[in-house]
């Protein structure tokens, strides 16, 4: 294994990881409360993310990625609630804090991002207002200083002609200008980390990687932390150092992009990168998952993902395995994590891929 | 004419008797062509417009395209949002009546709309899994209705035909009784194309079939139409902004932007050597597993050179 | 300037509905069965003068001349005259004008004041108590006829409290002020259900949206949340609800100027209604339909204002 | 192309047949039951109430409602008057009883006319368009320029006071709501691509319309004329009040307040318990649009 983690890292494994870390989650629970019963959307997730370290959190729809990142915000969305676990932010626990002062918190160490960047502005606000509010509401900054601070982040998003675009409405931007201008006023608030929730779904390829490129440069030159919610792992594979896996409200799999997207150690993770097209290389059939996500309103016993495996045990239908580390940051919630060659089919090569490469 | 496009190859007759693989290149007759195909729209409020006495804004969505889909061929239509393959889909099948061009169904040019034996010939799966199907029908109601429509079936017999199309789609018999709303995103996609098949064409066009799915769903959708072109002999139109999809099920592909054709050839030949600059953009933009830079291109030397 | 041309195309733009409610105002009388100008005269009229409104109105010539000849008297604001008083129709409307306006614009005010705190209230405090309250109100106000909820106010305030005068307009502005309370309360009562229910709406909506989230998680504080961010949008949206309700309104005023024997227009119409002097109907209609015209031009000119999306250009 | 004889068979394995991934949408009873909510079952029983009361009006109360006592008129209540008597000795009650039958009929008739007429216009104007629309848009450009009261009374006034005359009058200006509704509803939903599948499927313009549009469009139009009739009862009441409704002496609400306010300092219940009547059917009313509304789960 180990000569995976040597081989030449395309990127720059993360900034050294240092300091305490800014964002921690500690087994987290979200629940939604609904007219037929609870739905346990985020199942004991946690996660650690630092400054300067990207981190993706992959998964389909319903696997609780987007609202774990809600939750660490404390934006969830009504009547979603968090029931369990902690949020530790810069070291300090916001879960007991009061609502004010936790925002307040918050909003100073980490900055959030939205799909649709569209809906994300205020509509009737000038872009360069929104991007001044914060330096000039919250950092006390005189109105010229905020201003001339508006204008440097737009120039720092890649946003030509920053005075002319300044006095722009949200709806006379395109959408990739848009994204900018929410990654504008992210930076406002100088965070360690932005959150970031399937930023260039609604983006073309072309704006897509655009953007992308922009927050790789916020990390890489400024040590801004990202944490990317995304359902597409070629965007995670070519943003994120470090990945984790989520799977009917838990985290299944995590560990460095790399190793987890060439030697998966969870069946779930290797039929998932099986299903993804290659846009280089055509393949007769791909590989699907059958079955369908496991209902989050009833109890789930032993593994989510045990009725849709190709690899699965008795022992995984009645007890849930624990997210289990497979040395170093590398770790999976799977009884037979540690024997993927015995895994059947395409699922078991795609785990083993890695290791023959 | 897009036949006469060197890139194509088409040419070239090697239909091996019996065989039909995919991604060969084997090329047949002619099913559906579009020729000088021009679709523009006016701006909308047009009410308040005229009353202004302005001109309503003009967007010309497809400006000028020629395609020509051969027998058991599948051709790929990628581009952005807004470069028209959409509104080009639409027009093909015959759901839009073009500003200007022509239509051909097995060599036939169009005359507005479709008649019923030219319905028939080309039909269309739609993107949008959840607003594609009528919420107030059953699916075997939304089958019934065209095998009945179309006499395709004695009227005794609509029952198993419907139950015949189910089960050609992967879906249980008993979703014959049920709604829409009871199944999930790619089980209705399924019934779309169900609903495709029903007039037993020779065409499929296919918008977006696969863009508002889950990425293991997708690959179902994608298996089961390369199944159902090879089983039933069919011919795509396969419509997607999604490169690697359209990698997957093309033979050939035609690159749209800004309502017109920009590079048209063999899927493997446009992916390995792209001749148009925006070809080479959309190729370098679609981000990959492993994270290996795209051919190398403009954009990530310059990336490179930043480090 | 952009807003000037704006407003300069706005008001071109009411030309053709100006037109279609002169032609529905001409064509009133025709509907009436029989000939117009016996309409026009009463069952009293002699034959004499019958004829004499024949030769005069031209009602022998083809309909579409009597339109234009009719439209041509309208541009020069002659309204004809009314039968019951002998005076020209806009004179009269004139003197009655005042107190329909007044009583309009004491309404909305009202309207306002009651239901956009209510409105905020409710939606700020979704699912409490406080919102389930003000979510009944538009189902028991809904069907609430203004003439009843007008007698029930003189019943429950004017009579027992004594606090205001329960008919009549005065003389002097102080006066009109006062009796125009119960009547204008009256009909803000008849609108708050409506308004009440759009309002929430409108303001659920806002305080659901993405980019209310984004101030949030900027860390701005609450009053910065809704005041830079919530209030001018749920404003957009709430002064269209606004404007289609203020027709509603502008109807309601006949019945409400009924039970409080304002001096109005609406009273002017019933009058004229029991005594067939269809001339003044005839005004009155044009004259409130020239109303609601006027105020949904306000009320367009005021979205524009408050919303960039709108084309100015 | 020949249908195959055999069909290729699932590609893959089946997909277990899975309610609706969002279980909010999912509905506690069958399908294609009526599933009901508390709202509606409110406003429902409370509407059957009303009407029964109409309807078993001779059953539920000895009195004739037009018959005149002027010996007993002004009667407190009691003796078997339970709200008394008017000043022409009619029993208020009874009166009460008898003027719902007259204002929910004509109430619910005078919404059908429009709701007809105004849905067919506008589901004709939006799937077509062209001249047809945009003459239809004008003249509806025209009707909501007035106030459809000021509207209403002066063509009831035009056309001699009756209950034809109101429903003729409602209809003309009624009919607007609809057409607007259902255009608009039109204009997305043949936008939507189930619509343009049955165009796709080569399924005949009428099929498409009445099959697949209509159903969908009719929910918007149907909640409205639920409170439509809501105003539609208010307008007549008012036409009551002022004397140029339902003629007399067939009791209606609105000329039973109007009465009763000669005698609203000393009999207030004869002019607020007819009031309150009209509130109570509104309510129900409004009650059953909401929870038409909520059962559909639209907002």
């Amino acid at each position: 294994m180990s000569t995976l983690v040597d081989g030449p890292l395309r990127q720059p494994r993360s900034t050294p990881v240092t300091g305490t870390p800014l964002l921690e989650l500690h087994d987290v629970d979200v629940e939604i409360p609904l007219p037929h019963g609870r739905l346990h959307a985020v199942r004991g997730v946690s996660l650690t993310a630092y400054a300067g370290q990207a981190l993706g959190l992959v998964g389909e729809s319903g696997s609780g990625k987007s609202l774990t990142l809600r939750a660490a915000m404390d934006l969830l969305p009504s009547p979603a609630v968090i029931t369990g676990g902690s949020v530790v932010v810069a070291g300090t626990d916001v879960t007991g804090m009061r609502p004010a002062q936790r925002r307040e918190h918050i909003s100073s160490a980490m900055a959030m991002i939205f799909q649709d960047a569209l809906t994300a502005l205020n509509p009737t606000m000038r872009i360069g207002d929104q991007v001044a509010e914060v330096p000039r509401q919250r950092l006390g900054m005189s109105r010229s200083a905020a201003r001339a601070r508006a204008l440097d982040l737009l120039v720092q998003v890649g946003i030509r002609d920053p005075e002319q675009r300044y006095r722009a409405f949200p709806h006379e931007l395109s959408g990739g200008m848009r994204q900018r201008v929410c990654i504008a006023i992210a930076l406002s608030a100088e965070p360690g980390l932005i959150l970031a929730d399937e930023p260039t779904t609604a983006l073309d390829v072309t704006i897509q990687k655009q953007v992308l490129d922009v927050l790789g440069r916020l990390r890489r030159d400024d040590g801004v932390g990202l944490v990317l919610v995304t359902h597409d792992l070629a965007v995670v594979s070519s943003t994120c150092s470090e990945l984790d896996v989520m799977y009917g409200g838990r985290v299944v799999e995590e560990g460095l992009t790399e190793v987890l997207l060439s030697a998966p150690r969870h069946p779930y993770t290797a039929a998932l990168l099986r299903s993804v097209p290659d846009p280089d290389a055509p393949v007769h059939r791909l590989l699907t998952i059958p079955g369908a996500p496991p209902d989050l309103l009833q109890p789930i016993e032993g593994c989510a993902f045990a009725p849709r495996c190709p690899a699965v045990v008795d022992r995984c239908r009645t007890e849930r395995p624990p997210l289990a580390s497979l040395g170093g940051p590398h770790a999976s919630a799977c009884w037979r994590a540690h024997e993927p060659e015995r895994w059947p089919g395409a699922v078991g090569e795609a785990a083993l891929e890695g290791v023959l490469r | 004419m897009s036949g006469t496009s060197p890139s194509t190859g088409s040419g070239s007759v090697s239909i091996g008797s019996g065989s039909v693989s995919t991604a060969s290149g084997s090329v047949g007759e002619e099913v559906l062509a579009v020729e000088g195909l021009v679709q523009h729209f006016r701006g909308r409020g047009s009410a308040w417009g005229r009353l202004r006495g302005r001109p309503p804004k003009v967007v010309k969505a497809v400006d000028g395209v020629d395609l020509v889909l051969h027998r058991g061929e599948t051709l790929g239509l990628v581009g952005e949002s807004g470069c028209g393959k959409s509104t080009l889909s639409r027009c093909a099948a015959g759901l839009y009546t073009p500003t200007a061009g022509v239509v051909r169904y097995a060599r036939q040019p169009l005359h507005g709309a479709p008649d019923r034996a030219q319905r028939r010939l080309v039909q269309m799966v739609f993107q949008d899994p959840y607003s594609s199907l009528n919420p107030r029908m059953t699916v075997g109601q939304t089958l019934s209705e065209i095998l009945t429509y179309h006499r395709l079936v004695p009227r005794a017999q609509v029952r198993a035909r419907v139950g015949e199309l189910i089960d050609l789609v992967g879906l249980p018999t008993r979703a014959a009784d049920q709604l829409p709303r009871s199944f999930s995103g790619g089980q209705r996609q399924r019934i779309g194309i169900a609903r495709a098949l029903a007039l037993e064409p020779q065409v499929l066009i296919a918008d977006e079939p696969v863009s508002a799915l889950d990425v293991s769903v997708q690959a179902t959708i994608i298996n089961l139409l390369l199944d159902l072109k090879e089983t039933l002999g069919l011919s795509m139109l396969f419509v997607s902004h999604n490169m690697a999809v359209v990698r997957q099920i093309s033979d050939r592909i035609a690159v749209m932007h800004d309502g017109v054709v920009v590079e048209e050839g063999d899927t493997s030949e446009v992916f390995e050597h792209p001749h148009d600059d925006y070809t080479r953009l959309l190729l370098a933009s679609v981000p990959r597993i492993g994270g290996a830079p795209a051919p190398a291109t403009a954009g990530a030397a310059t990336e490179r050179g930043l480090r | 300037m952009r807003h000037l041309a704006y407003v300069g195309r706005r008001l071109v733009s009411t030309i053709p509905v100006l037109l279609g409610i002169s032609v529905i105002v001409f064509f009133m009388i025709h509907l009436v069965p029989g000939d117009p100008a016996r309409t026009l005269l009463g069952v009293r009229a002699t034959d004499e003068a019958v004829a004499a409104l024949h030769a005069k109105f031209g009602l022998d010539r083809p309909i579409w001349e009597q339109y234009l000849s009719f439209l041509g008297r309208l541009l020069h604001g002659d309204l004809g005259r009314s039968i019951l008083y002998d005076t020209d129709v806009s004179s009269l409307l004139a003197l009655r004008l005042p107190a329909t306006l007044w009583l309009l614009v004491a309404a909305t005010v009202m309207a306002l004041l009651i239901s956009i705190p209510l409105a905020v209230l409710a939606a700020t405090h979704r699912d409490k108590l406080a919102d389930q309250v003000v979510r009944a109100v538009p189902l028991v106000g809904l069907g609430m006829p203004t003439f009843w909820v007008g007698i029930m106010l003189v019943l429950l305030l004017a009579l027992k409290v004594h606090a205001f005068p329960v008919s009549g307009f005065g003389k002097t502005p102080a006066q009109h002020l006062s009796s125009i309370i119960l009547p204008g309360l009256t009909i803000a009562l008849a609108l708050t259900p409506i308004l009440i229910r759009s309002l929430r709406t409108s303001m659920i909506g806002v305080l659901d949206s993405d980019y209310v989230v984004t101030a949030r998680a900027k860390g701005l504080s609450h009053r910065r949340v809704i005041t830079a961010h919530t209030l001018r949008n749920a404003a957009v949206s709430s002064i269209t609800v606004l404007g289609v309700n203020i027709a509603y309104l502008v109807g309601s005023t006949l019945v409400v100027e009924r039970v409080f024997a304002l001096p109005g227009m609406g009273t002017m119409m019933l009058d004229a209604i029991f005594n067939r002097d269809f001339p003044v109907v005839q005004g009155v209609t044009l004259v409130f339909a020239l109303m609601v015209v006027a105020v949904n031009l306000l009320t367009d000119l005021a979205h524009a204002a408050l919303d960039p999306r709108i084309e100015l250009a | 192309m020949t249908a195959p004889a055999v069909p290729v068979g699932p590609v893959e394995p089946l997909q277990p047949l899975q309610p609706s991934r969002l279980p909010w949408l999912r509905g506690r009873g069958g399908e294609g039951v009526l599933r009901l909510n508390p709202t509606l079952v409110i406003g429902l029983s409370l509407l059957v109430v009303i009407v029964l009361a109409g309807v078993l009006a001779p059953v539920l109360s000895p009195w004739d409602p037009v018959a005149q006592d002027l010996t007993a008129s002004l009667q407190p209540p009691g003796n078997g008057h339970l709200l008394g008597t008017d000043q022409l000795g009619r029993d208020v009650f009874t009166r009460l009883l008898y003027a719902a039958r007259v204002d929910l009929r004509v109430g619910a008739l005078a919404v059908l006319f429009p709701f007809i007429i105004g849905t067919t216009l506008g589901l004709l104007a939006g799937w077509f368009g062209g001249w047809f629309d945009l003459v239809l848009m004008r003249v509806v450009d025209m009707v909501v320029a007035f106030p459809s009261f000021v509207l209403i009374i002066a063509l009831v006034f035009a056309l001699g006071q009756g209950t034809a005359s109101i429903y003729i009058a409602i209809t003309l200006v009624g009919w607007v709501a609809y057409a607007r509704i259902v255009r608009g509803e039109v204009l997305v939903a043949k936008e939507q691509e189930y619509a343009l599948a049955a165009r796709a499927s080569g399924l005949p313009t009428w099929r498409i319309l009445l099959r697949h549009l209509l159903p969908n469009v009719l929910l918007q139009a149907f909640v409205f004329a639920m409170s439509d009739v809501v105003l539609s009862i208010l307008a007549i009441v008012t036409l009551g009040y002022l004397g140029l409704g339902v003629p007399p002496p067939t009791p209606d609400w609105g000329s039973m307040i109007s009465e009763g306010q000669n005698f609203v300092f000393t009999k207030w219940y004869l002019t607020a318990v007819p009031g309150l009547a009209v509130v109570v059917t509104g309510l129900a009313l409004a009650l059953v649009a909401d929870g038409v509304v909520q059962r559909s789960g639209r907002r």
